[in-house]
């Protein structure tokens, strides 16, 4: 289609997305406010579909948190996706197969989440995995993308395989597919059936949530895929697989033993780690944003397994605290990465790269984009004054009370060490964060792409300053949040929030305050120290001069890292000095560093290995003879005599 | 009525509290730097020179680099409000903390964090390569720190069974100076607090020997003004540290107006000593030991967070609960 | 009536090979062929069954399901003949006398294709499958080269010889019903057995059953005997493929429910035949994936997938529960269609890239971006993905699986699927995207959407059951579950 | 109800099925079409007999039809491609002759061993429904290991044989539509695969099936 009608559809299908995202937020928030007992009730919508296959839907308070989260994730991207698509369309390349998919994709995700029963919800899963994937292909010109779309759509289909299964089991065990039927079934099932059932559900659900060890698919498919897009999956699609988690195991399949809720902690805490390790020591602007990704959802993963804990130990304080930190932080986190991820479209659109080492100095050239940047590594990094950290403490605050009231046992030391290996996480996530934004935006530009990059398209850099005033907001007006947080929670029958807001209260307001204090310290110090004159100068170099080379690198920066945890991350590395002849004078030395997907390495490629060897195997069966085809008629009529007698 | 009053008299006992913390950190310097100077048989600087280096500082011109962006002016500014706000959750002399609700042990490590996080930003806007260098081995030095750090305050916080600082210091009271899980505890935040304060063996202050300096490092661009904040900053979070660490040794409990003008001055006449001794006491170490090489950092920084892990483990053993 | 059409048309096509008399009989003949077809089919489903004359011709709504499939397949791919066989000629893939041969047999096959599903009479029926192997025999062989001969040799004596075991069975079962029944023609019709079935020697009949099941079976491409298929779907011409692999193994499937619908009713119980093709199934299912991963021959993987297919219907059918058979009985007409339009487009492909090697052939969007839409669409149905029909059909079978207390099974099927599955969407992103070769002739007209049709009729059907179709699949599964 | 006593009978069968072993043990293919031929004329003069027996002048009819149609075109038709061909020998595979005379005996066991359960029968027809079963074996055993084009047909018309010695016994006749349909189904698939072979020497200028590898996979 041409450059001009492209561009009126692109803005008229974009402006479409933001309008109905709006729309659907303010008619939700009206009818929130206005003390929505129907959330609670629920309503349905048949479909005839024939056969007992029918669609139903159900909209209760659990499904407005997370169309909450969806909506606005819509609406921001959307209005990002405006100005990103333009480069496309410079380019002369079709937008329809975006535009399109990014509608059925949003449409599929608005069916998972208000799917009532598990035909519908398989349905809308299979499709939300189809459109993404689309999503991921669309810039199918890199060999590289493809591969990674493909990647993502065999891996999660092979976690429907178990999905399909759990569900298909629970019909025939319940022969209803309706989750109500399910939740009444449960307590009739046997203990064994009720863990396999759940195993199915978490792998199943895990892999789109991108747990370790499943998540091999995340960072392929999140660095492939448009900024928008990423932004999309990352903020929203992972969210939604959490969404079921609470959705089908914690409503439908009930308590269920305590191991479950080790399980989910265990997963989290190895989801967190290996995601922000792998990610600490990536040098692709969007890859190690997808890693932190995997480290978030290991964070929501923990607090989910802190509930189920304080669940089954009846510890009611708990697992409210532990649900409010997931919450919050599924809110936060959505916003951050999409902050940061529409912060590395703009690096990518103006340089053409997403190496960082050919970055640099670029918060001198697009001053707007970094500023966005820097919220948001604040924010991701879970450090105070943004709502990052008082996720975190929540969790952290969860976790203690769940050990204190414990009455004694070794979860009482596993619980804090937990606690230990989320500041680990933390400590880990500044050092990545640092990375991300100084190599990318500070220093001097490491290549002319950097030299000659310029600040991205106006609605590209407002974009993420909005999300970022939203950030500054929440953490400003926190009771709102907890408003909206009381929706699930009250799904979650696990009490009211505000009930204890008296003990939560309190350091969600500190929030605030905390946020006005520094504001107000910073400007008392700058005002303070306002005195002397300032000179530019170059940079100090034991007086030689100073070149690009000469700054750390991005491998540079997080080496000490890569170093310590050689074995977690499977780095390699061959360093070759060419020493002209003698030993002292070294002409020229060549670093080279390889990391290695230890899971990817040790389980997948294996796997697939051995089924390629069965099927060629299976091959030679055909193996062009007739006589051998009668042989096989021959066999075939007489096993089946000698059976069938 | 009497509530503006209630707020107002924490507004005010809040600056107090800061204004006590701002002036006696370059105090505190001066006195390790001195006993330091004892055991090196120098006479050393006076015990004051602190307060005119930074007065000096103020004074100076500034050199900015040519490569750098707003943020290098801006990062000393935060690191020092930062600093400043984690001061507001330690117990000061009184025993008593601004910010004292539950949970704001978690609030001290993350507003180091912050800080940490602007100083290393500010190292790599040089462009230089000791910049890159310092933030590099801050970065992941911090790592190792934080689970230490807060594995140990977590410790304390299920002795006493309070998670804000303030809480603990009140519980820690009632706790004997031999409890072994507490001692562990100590143990453990010590070591942290030699590596957050950048002295040997993990860091040299004194040096600026570009290989070997990591503080000093990310600061090399700095001068004027902004190097005094820093330097003022690092003050600060080293007072801190020793504060904290004085008040779990050897609780000093909340002083109430009851006890009048001569309770608080006796609080505060406790408080100076306790950091004193401890102040001497590092300079102490910091003379015995020698710096380490970067990757014993971890050797160093694991026996910290396992002596806390110890100390977790002995709580429990020893209530029995396990 | 519509066979006489078919048969006229056939012999009506010797008369002279002039390229518009042949299309214009083509035309009149499938004109005539919807309308009486139609006909027949909407009389047979508004009442339940409908004989024709003295009973030779009888439909029940199997039979309407199977003669509707037939109708639109033969429609659809007779159509598209027309191009691509001029499109043969004119690339000299054989002499143009020999066109009219071609819909000679064409023609013939239909006319035993349509007995086979109007005859009342598992005799006939034997006869009339016997007939489409003879029928398609020298369609497999057109091109006679070498490929063809052996695809055609290869097909002709496998199918003979399981088809002779097929009447070997018919034999037994006439031997058991003709002491109940007498010796008369009537004897094997199967609105008779029903009646006799409970008094039936268990030893001949289940004889005979085991010998039918397997004889047929080598027709549907059961493995271990589907070793013909490939073969002759890969060398015969594409619209011959399509037909093949859309309707004659439906209808040789067809001759096998035959079967099983009254042996459910006999002393051997529900559950022996059903046994028997569920094992066939599953096997056929097991093996065709490693077939499917590592393809190279883009016909080749079309025709195991078919055979994957009619694994899945034997699983369906053999399950023997309402649902699962009424998801069968949907699979069946979604396979139909959607093999039927990826065997039209892939002939479209492999004449416009000169190749069968998917490696051979890249960038399709590049060069056919239409081709290349429906291909997309093709593979997202026969791998059934949703929103298409197949997804909902294959649930409602899988789901079946389960509920006769299978769940193993029903995992293995599922993790079968998803490896066939990733096997196909690697085959095809492979062939869409990339660098197109320069002997791929670019350029194709919007016209090709057209061609989209049966695809689009399976995407509507996965969003939306028509309750007239619905109605109608219930009726068949009564049919074959004999009123349950 | 045929008109010969059990002994009759069984000399008929063991003529058969000795007919058959010696086709699959026959090392020209002209031996192995004899053979086949006088099996045939055995089988419709069984058909024949029954018929004069019953007074059932339809059946001696078909009887005299498939003993003219069999024993007298189908014979004529091969050798006319045998001459063409040129082909003497029935080219080996998989199994040697000796061999697979043994394996035609374990052959002829199962099918015993199949018909074991319909002791509903007569005596001796359960050993003609047994010898039945062996020839269809045999027939596939041939056409499995045997590379000759056209001695895959001759199994085709073995297994032919079998079944309709098969129908004889069970049903004393199908039902004659069928019986017809049949007997046509065969005859113009002998006429298809002619034509085949035919195409076959001008492509591969032989009748060795094994030359036709070239599909794999």
């Amino acid at each position: 289609m041409g450059n001009k009608e492209s561009q009126s559809f692109r803005q008229l299908f974009m402006g479409l997305s933001i309008v109905l995202a709006g729309a659907g937020l303010i008619w939700g928030t009206i009818l929130t406010c206005r003390g929505g007992d129907w959330i609670k009730t629920g309503f349905q919508l048949f479909t005839e579909a024939g056969a007992g296959l029918s669609l139903t839907w159900k909209l209760d308070g659990l499904t407005v948190f997370f169309l909450f989260i969806l909506l606005l994730g819509q609406g921001l991207s959307s209005l990002y996706a405006l100005g990103y698509l333009k480069e496309y369309q410079d380019k002369n390349k079709s937008l329809w197969p975006f535009l399109i998919n990014w509608f059925l994709f949003l449409a599929s995700m608005f069916g998972v989440l208000l799917a009532d029963d598990g035909f519908t919800f398989l349905l809308s899963w299979e499709m939300m995995s189809l459109f993404s994937f689309f999503l991921v292909l669309y810039e199918h010109e890199d060999p590289q993308n493809r591969k990674s779309a493909y990647i993502y759509f065999v891996m999660t289909h092979v976690a429907t395989v178990l999905l399909t299964t759990a569900i298909l089991y629970l019909y025939a065990l319940t022969g209803s597919f309706a989750f109500e039927a399910w939740a009444k079934a449960v307590p009739t099932l046997s203990t064994s059936q009720l863990n396999l059932i759940f195993l199915a559900f978490f792998i199943g659900l895990g892999t789109k949530a991108g747990f370790v060890p499943f998540h091999i698919w995340l960072p392929y498919a999140h660095s492939a895929a448009p900024s928008p897009v990423s932004a999309l999956m990352s903020g929203v699609m992972v969210k939604v697989a959490l969404y079921l988690f609470i959705r089908l195991v914690w409503l439908t399949l009930g308590p269920g033993p305590v191991w479950w809720g080790w399980l989910f902690l265990l997963v989290g805490a190895l989801s967190a780690i290996v995601g922000i390790l792998s990610a600490s020591v990536q040098s692709d602007l969007k890859k190690l944003l997808a890693f932190s990704t995997i480290e978030n959802v290991g964070i929501l993963g923990i607090a989910l397994g802190s509930a189920f804990l304080a669940r089954s130990w009846n510890n009611s304080w708990a697992m409210n605290l532990a649900f409010v930190a997931f919450f919050w932080h599924t809110i936060q986190h959505m916003l951050f990465k999409s902050l940061l991820f529409m912060g590395a479209g703009n690096i990518i659109q103006a340089t053409h790269t997403r190496n960082m080492e050919r970055l640099g100095g670029l918060l001198k050239r697009m001053p707007k984009t970094g500023f966005g940047a820097l919220i948001g590594i604040i924010g991701i990094t879970a450090l105070p004054p943004l709502g990052g950290f008082w996720g975190e403490f929540m969790l952290f605050q969860s976790l203690w009370v769940n050990t204190a009231h414990l009455a004694n046992g070794w979860s009482k030391v596993f619980l804090p060490l937990s606690i230990g290996v989320l500041a680990l996480v933390g400590g880990l996530s500044i050092a990545t964060f640092v990375k991300w934004f100084g190599i990318s935006f500070l220093g001097q530009a490491r290549s002319t792409v950097a030299e000659k990059a310029k600040e991205a398209h106006p609605v590209q850099y407002i974009t993420p300053l909005i999300v970022g005033g939203l950030a500054v907001l929440s953490v400003l007006w926190p009771s709102a949040i907890l408003a909206l947080i009381n929706l699930p929670l009250s799904v979650l029958r696990t009490g009211d929030v505000l009930g204890i807001s008296s003990a939560l209260g309190t350091p969600l307001n500190l929030s605030s305050t905390y946020l006005i204090l520094l504001i107000l310290l910073t400007v008392i110090v700058i005002v303070l120290s306002k005195r002397g004159i300032r000179r530019v100068t170059a940079t100090w170099n034991c007086g030689g001069p100073l070149t690009p080379s000469l700054q750390y690198t991005a491998g540079g920066l997080t080496n000490p890292i890569r170093v310590l945890f050689t074995k977690v991350l499977g780095s390699h590395r061959h360093v070759e000095g060419d020493f002209a002849g003698t030993q002292y004078t070294l002409r020229s030395l060549t670093y080279e560093g390889k990391l290695k997907e230890v899971f990817e390495y040790s389980f997948y490629r294996p796997a697939i290995g051995g089924l390629i060897w069965l099927s060629s195997h299976i091959r030679k069966l055909q193996a062009g003879s007739i006589h051998l085809y009668l042989a096989y008629l021959l066999v075939t009529v007489i096993v089946v005599l000698i059976l069938g007698r | 009525m009497d509530e503006i009053f209630m707020i107002l008299t924490r507004l005010l006992m809040g600056i107090g509290h800061l204004a006590l913390i701002v002036v006696a950190a370059p105090l505190v310097q001066g006195l390790i730097k001195k006993s330091k100077a004892f055991w090196q048989m120098r006479q050393g600087p006076p015990i004051l020179q602190p307060y005119r280096d930074l007065r000096k500082l103020l004074k100076k011109e500034e050199l900015v680099s040519e490569h750098a962006s707003w943020i290098f002016l801006l990062a000393p500014r935060i690191v020092l409000a930062g600093t400043l706000m984690a001061g507001l959750v330690i117990p000061g002399a009184w025993g008593w903390a601004p910010f004292s609700v539950w949970g704001d042990l978690f609030l001290f490590g993350a507003s180091l964090g912050l800080v940490r996080l602007f100083l290393t930003l500010a190292g790599l806007e040089g462009a230089g390569t000791f910049g890159g260098m310092g933030s590099s081995r801050e970065l992941f030095i911090g790592l190792l720190t934080e689970p230490a750090l807060l594995l140990g305050l977590i410790v304390l916080a299920f002795i006493t069974e309070a998670t804000s600082l303030q809480g603990i210091m009140v519980g820690l009271q009632s706790v004997s100076p031999l409890d072994i899980s507490k001692i562990l505890a100590l143990i453990a935040l010590g070591m942290v607090s030699i590596a957050e304060m950048g002295r040997i063996p993990m860091d040299n202050p004194d040096t600026h020997l570009e290989l070997t300096m990591i503080h000093e490092g990310m600061l090399l661009e700095y001068s004027g003004p902004s190097l005094a904040l820093l330097n003022f900053a690092e003050q600060i979070k080293q007072l801190l540290l020793l504060v904290l660490l004085a008040q779990i040794i050897w609780p000093s409990g909340l002083i109430s107006f009851s006890d009048g003008l001569l309770g608080t001055l006796w609080a505060l006449g406790f408080i100076g000593v306790k950091v004193a001794a401890l102040g001497f006491f590092f300079a102490t170490v910091e003379s015995l030991f020698v710096k380490r090489r970067l990757f014993r950092a971890p050797h160093y920084l694991a026996t910290g967070t396992s002596s806390a892990i110890l100390a977790l483990i002995s709580l429990w053993i020893i209530r029995g609960q396990i | 009536m519509f066979i006489g059409v078919a048969v006229i048309a056939a012999v009506g096509m010797l008369f002279s090979a002039k390229d518009t008399y042949l299309k214009l009989l083509n035309s009149v003949a499938l004109v005539l062929l919807t309308l009486s077809g139609g006909w027949t089919i909407r009389k047979t489903l508004s009442q339940g069954s409908y004989a024709y004359g003295t009973g030779i011709f009888y439909w029940d709504a199997l039979s309407a399901l199977l003669l509707g499939v037939i109708i639109m397949i033969a429609v659809y791919v007779i159509l598209f003949s027309f191009g691509y066989m001029e499109e043969e000629v004119h690339e000299k893939k054989f002499p143009r006398t020999r066109l009219k041969w071609y819909y000679f047999w064409i023609w013939i096959f239909m006319a035993t294709m349509l007995l086979v599903v109007s005859t009342p009479n598992l005799g006939i029926i034997w006869v009339g499958i016997e007939g489409t192997t003879l029928a398609t025999t020298l369609l497999v062989g057109f091109y006679r080269n070498k490929q063809a001969i052996e695809a055609a040799w290869k097909y002709v004596i496998l199918c003979v010889v399981g088809i002779s075991f097929a009447l070997l069975g018919t034999m037994l079962l006439f031997a058991s019903v003709a002491p109940l029944l007498g010796q008369s023609l009537s004897a094997l019709d199967w609105r008779m057995l029903p009646k006799v079935a409970g008094q039936l020697d268990p030893t001949l009949f289940r004889l005979g059953a085991l010998f039918a099941i397997v004889g047929y079976g080598a027709k549907v491409g059961f493995a271990p005997m589907h070793a013909w298929l490939p073969d002759a779907h890969s060398q015969a011409p594409s619209p011959v493929s399509a037909l093949l692999s859309a309707v004659l193994l439906n209808c040789a499937l067809y001759a096998i429910l035959r079967w099983y619908s009254f042996a459910r009713l006999t002393a051997l119980g529900p559950d022996f035949v059903g046994t028997i093709l569920m094992s066939f199934g599953f096997l056929s299912l097991a093996l065709m994936t490693g077939f499917i991963l590592l393809q190279k021959d883009i016909k080749r993987l079309l025709a195991y997938s078919s055979v994957e297919h009619m694994g899945i219907l034997a699983i369906g059918f053999g399950l023997g529960t309402k649902e699962a058979v009424w998801g069968a009985s949907l699979h069946l007409l979604l396979h139909g269609l959607t093999k039927a339009n990826l065997f039209v487009i892939v002939g479209r492909l492999v004449q416009k890239t000169g190749t069968r090697q998917m490696a051979r052939i890249r960038g399709i969007f590049k060069v056919l971006p239409y081709t290349g839409m429906i291909m997309v669409l093709g593979l997202l149905s026969i791998t059934g993905t949703p929103p298409f029909g197949t997804f909902r059909s294959e649930v409602s079978i899988l789901s079946g699986l389960f509920k006769t207390g299978h769940p193993l099974l029903g995992f293995f099927s599922i993790l079968f699927l998803t490896v066939i599955f990733a096997g196909f969407l690697y085959h095809f992103l492979q062939m869409l995207y990339g660098k197109p070769s320069s002997r791929h002739q670019p350029g194709e007209s919007v016209s090709t959407l057209a061609l989209a049709i049966p695809l689009l009729v399976v995407l509507f059907l996965g969003m939306f059951i028509p309750q007239s179709l619905n109605q109608a699949l219930n009726q068949v599964v009564k049919v074959i579950l004999g009123g349950v | 109800m045929i008109g010969i006593s059990d002994n009759e009978l069984n000399l008929v069968l063991l003529v058969l099925l000795v007919s058959g072993l010696i086709m699959v043990y026959s090392a020209r293919v002209k031996n192995a079409l004899n053979w086949w031929t006088l099996q045939t004329v055995f089988v419709s003069l069984l058909l024949i007999a029954e018929g004069y027996h019953n007074h059932a002048i339809e059946v001696i009819i078909f009887g005299v039809l498939l003993l003219v149609a069999k024993a007298g075109v189908i014979p004529i038709l091969l050798r006319r491609v045998l001459k063409e061909s040129k082909t003497e020998w029935v080219g080996e595979i998989y199994l040697k002759r000796a061999l697979s005379l043994v394996f035609a005996g374990g052959l002829t066991l199962i099918a015993y061993e199949v018909t074991e359960p319909l002791m509903a029968l007569h005596s001796g027809y359960r050993n003609g429904l047994a010898v039945a079963f062996a020839l269809i074996f045999y027939g596939l055993l041939l056409m499995m290991a045997r590379k000759v084009a056209i001695v895959q047909v001759l199994g085709i018309l073995l297994i032919d044989n079998g079944i309709f010695l098969a129908g004889f016994f069970l049903t004393q006749g199908m039902p004659l539509l069928v019986e017809l349909g049949a007997a046509f189904d065969i005859l113009v698939g002998i006429v298809i695969i002619g034509i085949l072979s035919k195409q076959m020497l001008e492509n591969y200028d032989s009748l060795n099936v094994d030359h036709m590898r070239s599909l794999k996979g």
